[in-house]
């Protein structure tokens, strides 16, 4: 038992503040300062930096170009990540199609893939829910048929966040309609210029465009865009799922969170009940104490060779609910600081008038990525056995 | 003990929800949500036509002796259908205030007020002072008044403002044109408009007092009252539709094959928003009765435990009513964002639920 | 619209409150300030007492022995008898089997039974639960066999209230097992010192003895004590559930608890954080004004001739949930006071001392009378039309 | 870092368990319960045996310089086996609490505890101080002592206490034969035995005042966060306890012709009980190995945030799991009650959740 880093992962922590105190610039730290969405050019700019250094396909193994770090390095480096603002890494090439790639793909496919995505100059998206599709992915109606040299795919993906920045998608898509739900799905790549895409935005709640439906008509894909077998989409998007989760539960940005609410709770006039406050707040960094060390616990599972399975959805749920609470708590401390739907500064903690962006933005973190509801599930079946 | 709304409030609340169901829309809104200036819209003397400029205020003053629960009514069927005309901000406050007030003055300008001839908007609050609504920042230096209001709802609309301001330690209401004021306009949580305004040595003459000290006081907190009853009001109407969309949405959204209402879990969510939704029921008839008591502390009592209720149980409902739309939930395209954004929004005017709890604690009997 | 009692309404509460002061003798209320269960000499007193009164079997039609109340008045004496500190009286005889005989019992049976229920001198209690029938009473097994002149009654129920003290039980039995579950039960009357019934303890965690194992073993019970006719068991049943449910959220026992809690808090030392207590009690307070109009609500509605329907299922699981959560309120806000097993007198604040045995008593209020998760599943087909 | 138990504290926890197995029962338990004294059982020279009375002390006191974790796993274990033996009571509590003070007197007493020799417990709460540790109600009069210490845990166990008063202003531990005393003894909720003692006059002889001043209220501090942290072990022991029967349960027992656990609302029910539980694991792992941190903060920050967590989940769980057994949860026959009453009464000691959650709160960085 040993809750403290090592010297050397001290020193390798204080060596990527350093680098993050030189490189992240205000023009990165500012959206999350803001409780904004970076736009394209500033999530493109954050991720070429972290590429041109190795830090961005942190979880890959050396030879596809990733920094060779252990998890807990990956952990601290996160943690300081989101202590001085920078915004999380878009998860569709590091942390999806990248390791499908390389553990799926032809040596053709990694080739002309993985470069792309280790400098982080290829931008993906990840077409997978459809309309009728939500919870229920098996039932994916999105149509590959194979024509020549070609498949020919029509039909119609929603949710699709950031297909709009995107030039690659990766998507599962029915290239048998006729055997059973899963059996028929494929894993595919298409270049999001390729004649017949239509890409039409979805504006959600908290005032942002990153959300996309996505719309095939007669859309003509290599056929050496198919990633492994046809049929084997729904192994493919399963492998994803085991995939590392140590960050999953976003405990790094509750922190950074909390932090931000502290300061405006401190910078607020004294009309306010403060010490009502403090005591909301002691309540969430009591419950980020358990996150926290649950996560630790994951993460030095993962350097023993040891990965946690359920426990990990477990901090998924947990994590996501917590972000809401504390993005919530925001709001309320924040009172009448807090009616802004704009976003913009009013009066008051700039802090507080920006919180309910955040918060409408996280009613969707229970929802996305199966929603904690579907979690609950999935873990009832490994635990009853059922 | 009878439950069952007089005729003619029932009356007026179908009167309100056809003439809504005629007139506004979620389209409406959405076109509403980007003008700055709702009182150019025809609706706007259509309302005053139905009479609910002068609804609210006794005949003796000009209206036509409603009482609160008949104006919650309304209120309830405006949330129901997203409606952002300022009806409560621009006539029912400023008018009740003035009401309370009773002076001379105040009457006077409560008669424009019904007849369309002032538009009036209270600014109340300020960041420094938060809730503390009986101790403003704004001070008088001498008769000049340099300073700020902020969150004044719908202020942008209003020609004057119903300002308070300490004179020493006196709280004096006064009517203060707009337009010697610099505001910041900003569109707030609600899709309503609110504004900060900035007194620059602004001269207050004797016409512009309306009234001084204890009065001031006292209807300030007759005023707050009957606001929060009117808040719980709005968020009813919005939890209301927010729990029959959800209802709806559970019946013929399918996924695995069947309904997402078959679920076990899902029929328990539906059921606890029921049930919540029965007891906010129950909460706003009693506050839109209470909430205009005589009675200093059953006013008070009343008024303070239904918003704190709300500030909780509605929050759920609508948290509850995204979950289980999910992904749809969250867009701008379907009203059930904007339903939660409303909630949000009246689960923070007029005290928020820490506030409220503390002062419906302090309130020992 | 009227939210205050009538002036009639006012003088009934007052003679009420009259009565009560003149008649609720110490030993009676003497129970419920030590949050202890009455006795059954005590219990039987209060209930013979309110039998002659006329005032025990208050919904009942005035021909069979009701005093002809409206619900409003039924309310209020309800009110009145939990602020007095007096017992609720006991549910068996007069809310259950005195509406199932007057309304499908015979002119014999009526004649039989029912002046013993209106008077509180006959004992009742209620055979439904069995070892795998809980919330599934449907697959109940007990048996009873016509043979000539009687049924011959074998097999086990549980957590049968007050066994222990019952002239008589009501009982769902098994007549026909070659039909469907709910088709063969039937409603049969039992009267308890029948050779052949063997009652044993259960002790609950709350250190008393209010629940029983109830055996049967070859029990001869006259056919004249079947109710209606064979296989209606079912259907009185239901019959049952549907009846007037108004005081079932135990709302006037939560004022009263919320009463002795707030004494308690104002006896406490100054050590305590009262103010922290206080805001506690005022959520309590708040939520409690909530089910009260709630509960006002389903009064009126029953005195204008339309009972609430799916609103008193939720008023039960709203009221139970609200119970657990006061008496948790009241064992955490008396701290170390509250560390007591024996209910007994230890130090600082009676009230605190004895704080445990209701909040463990009242575990069951969320399982017992059908499970809540059991009334949400009823109420979610009511509300979903499925 | 690294969450793996050392080697030689898995072997304690798990000779601790076997020896439990052996030893103790539930039928054990239920025997104990009625018994007042423990100490007679045989159970008490075995545990002396398994080197129990040392391990928690350092090797210079002439113990075995376990550490806290050490003992937290015994805890845990004698948390989930239902327990009643009073080994934090009359051994780690007196005996840290002598190890923190460190003087002659207090090192020769613990000599004296470790063999056997003295049987001690602690008497630090009285019900006017509350949680108050430091400003006992309990003063001194010149050389003596008259008034009252409350809840002291397995006090009657013990031959001598270990007393707080104050003396003006200045804190004293002494140890007081029990002798002197006049006690009230009664079963506290967890089922173990408690004493309130009064003290008529007890003259306090130099002999028996261990220390004075900052020495004890330090003391104090580091024995309040040490026996939080045991707090939470033991609750564990009873939560995880309490998992695993549900979950069994929730497999065999039938309901409507399927098992219990086939009902997706009970499913999720047991996954929130199971999330819950692993972090309740964390924090135990956290605070076993931070409540003796030297540093002041880190300690008292680990020691109130684990146990204001405990006292919210784990009570959470146990109340879960009565929901989910049903009427049988609700009986004396079963354990599952028994473990509940021992939570809520974990959850009582060493400060409630609102005291701790301040303390918390108040502690700013």
């Amino acid at each position: 038992m040993n809750l403290e880093f090592t010297r050397e992962e001290l020193e390798f922590q204080q060596s990527i503040r350093d680098w993050m105190g030189a490189h992240v610039t205000e023009d990165i730290r500012r959206c999350s300062a803001l409780g904004e969405m970076p736009a394209k050019e500033q999530q493109q700019k954050w991720e070429q930096l972290l590429g041109k250094q190795g830090w961005l396909a942190l979880t890959w193994p050396k030879q596809y170009g990733g920094p060779g770090w252990t998890a807990t390095q990956r952990y601290i480096f996160d943690l300081e990540r989101a202590m001085v603002g920078a915004p999380p890494t878009s998860p569709f090439g590091v942390a999806m199609v990248g390791p499908v790639l390389y553990t799926f793909g032809s040596q053709e496919q990694k080739d002309r893939w993985l470069p792309g995505i280790v400098s982080g100059e290829l931008l993906w998206c990840q077409g997978y829910s459809e309309p009728n599709a939500g919870s229920d992915l098996a039932s994916l109606k999105t149509r590959a048929e194979r024509k020549d040299d070609h498949y020919l795919v029509n039909g119609q993906k929603v949710w699709t966040t950031q297909a709009h920045w995107a030039d690659m998608m990766f998507c599962l898509v029915r290239t048998d309609p006729a055997v059973k739900q899963q059996q028929g799905i494929s894993f595919l790549l298409i270049d999001m210029k390729t004649p017949g895409i239509e890409v039409r935005p979805i504006y959600s709640i908290d005032g942002h465009h990153h959300l996309n439906e996505v719309y095939f008509t007669d859309v003509r894909v290599p056929l050496n865009n198919l990633v492994g077998q046809e049929g084997m989409g729904w192994t493919i998007a399963k492998y994803l799922l085991t995939h590392e989760r140590t960050t999953i539960a976003g405990v790094a940005d509750s922190r950074h969170e909390i932090a931000r609410l502290k300061r405006a709770v401190a910078e607020s006039p004294c009309s306010y009940d403060k010490s009502q406050a403090w005591q909301r707040i002691a309540e969430l960094e009591i419950e980020l104490m358990a996150l926290e060390y649950t996560n630790f616990r994951t993460v030095a599972a993962t350097d023993e060779g040891q990965p946690f399975g359920p426990e990990s959805s477990g901090l998924k749920i947990k994590g996501t609910e917590f972000q809401q609470k504390v993005s919530q708590a925001m709001v309320e401390l924040g009172g009448m600081m807090s009616l802004t739907w704009d976003n913009q500064k009013t009066v008051g903690s700039d802090i507080f008038n920006r919180a309910t962006r955040r918060y409408n933005f996280l009613r969707a973190c229970t929802i996305y990525g199966g929603s904690n509801e579907i979690q609950k599930n999935v873990l009832a079946k490994m635990l009853l056995g059922l | 003990m009878e439950f069952t709304l007089p005729e003619n409030t029932t009356l007026i609340a179908d009167t309100a929800r056809r003439y809504l169901k005629n007139n506004y829309s979620f389209d409406a809104y959405r076109q509403q949500l980007e003008q700055a200036d709702h009182l150019q819209s025809p609706r706007w003397s259509l309302m005053q036509e139905l009479g609910w400029f002068g609804l609210p205020f006794a005949e003796s003053s000009g209206g036509y002796g409603g009482d609160l629960l008949d104006v919650a009514m309304i209120v309830r069927e405006l949330g129901a259908a997203l409606c952002l005309d300022p009806y409560v901000d621009v006539v029912v406050a400023p008018g009740k205030l003035l009401e309370f007030i009773g002076s001379d003055a105040a009457s006077t300008m409560l008669t424009q007020l019904i007849n369309g001839q002032a538009r009036l908007a209270c600014a109340l609050y300020d960041f420094q002072a938060g809730y503390q609504v009986l101790t403003p920042s704004l001070n008088f230096n001498g008769v000049r008044l340099s300073g700020q209001k902020h969150f004044v709802p719908d202020g942008g609309h209003a020609d004057i403002l119903l300002v308070t301001a300490l004179n020493g330690s006196e709280l004096v209401l006064c009517a203060v044109p707009l337009k010697l004021c610099e505001t910041q306009r900003y569109r707030a949580l609600d899709g309503s408009r609110m504004v900060n305004v900035l007194f620059e040595d602004v001269v207050i003459t004797d016409e512009m007092i309306i009234a001084r000290g204890e009065v001031v006081e006292e209807a300030l907190g007759r005023l707050l009252a009957y606001l929060r009853a009117l808040d719980c009001a709005r968020m009813y109407g919005a939890a209301s539709a927010l729990y029959q969309r959800t209802l709806e949405y559970a019946k013929i959204r399918k996924q695995f094959g069947v309904t997402i209402g078959s679920f076990q879990v899902i029929q328990h969510y539906l059921v606890d928003m029921f049930i919540d939704l029965q007891q906010l029921e129950s909460m706003l008839l009693m506050v839109a009765i209470k909430a205009e008591s005589t009675d200093d502390f059953q006013r008070q009592r009343a008024s303070l435990a239904a918003k704190a209720y709300y500030a909780d149980k509605a929050v759920r409902i609508a948290q509850q009513a995204i979950q289980i739309h999910g992904g749809i939930g969250v867009t701008e395209e379907l009203d059930v964002g904007h339903y939660f954004r409303l909630i949000t929004h009246g689960s923070l005017t007029h005290g928020d639920r820490a506030h409220l709890v503390k002062g419906f604690a302090e309130l020992r009997n």
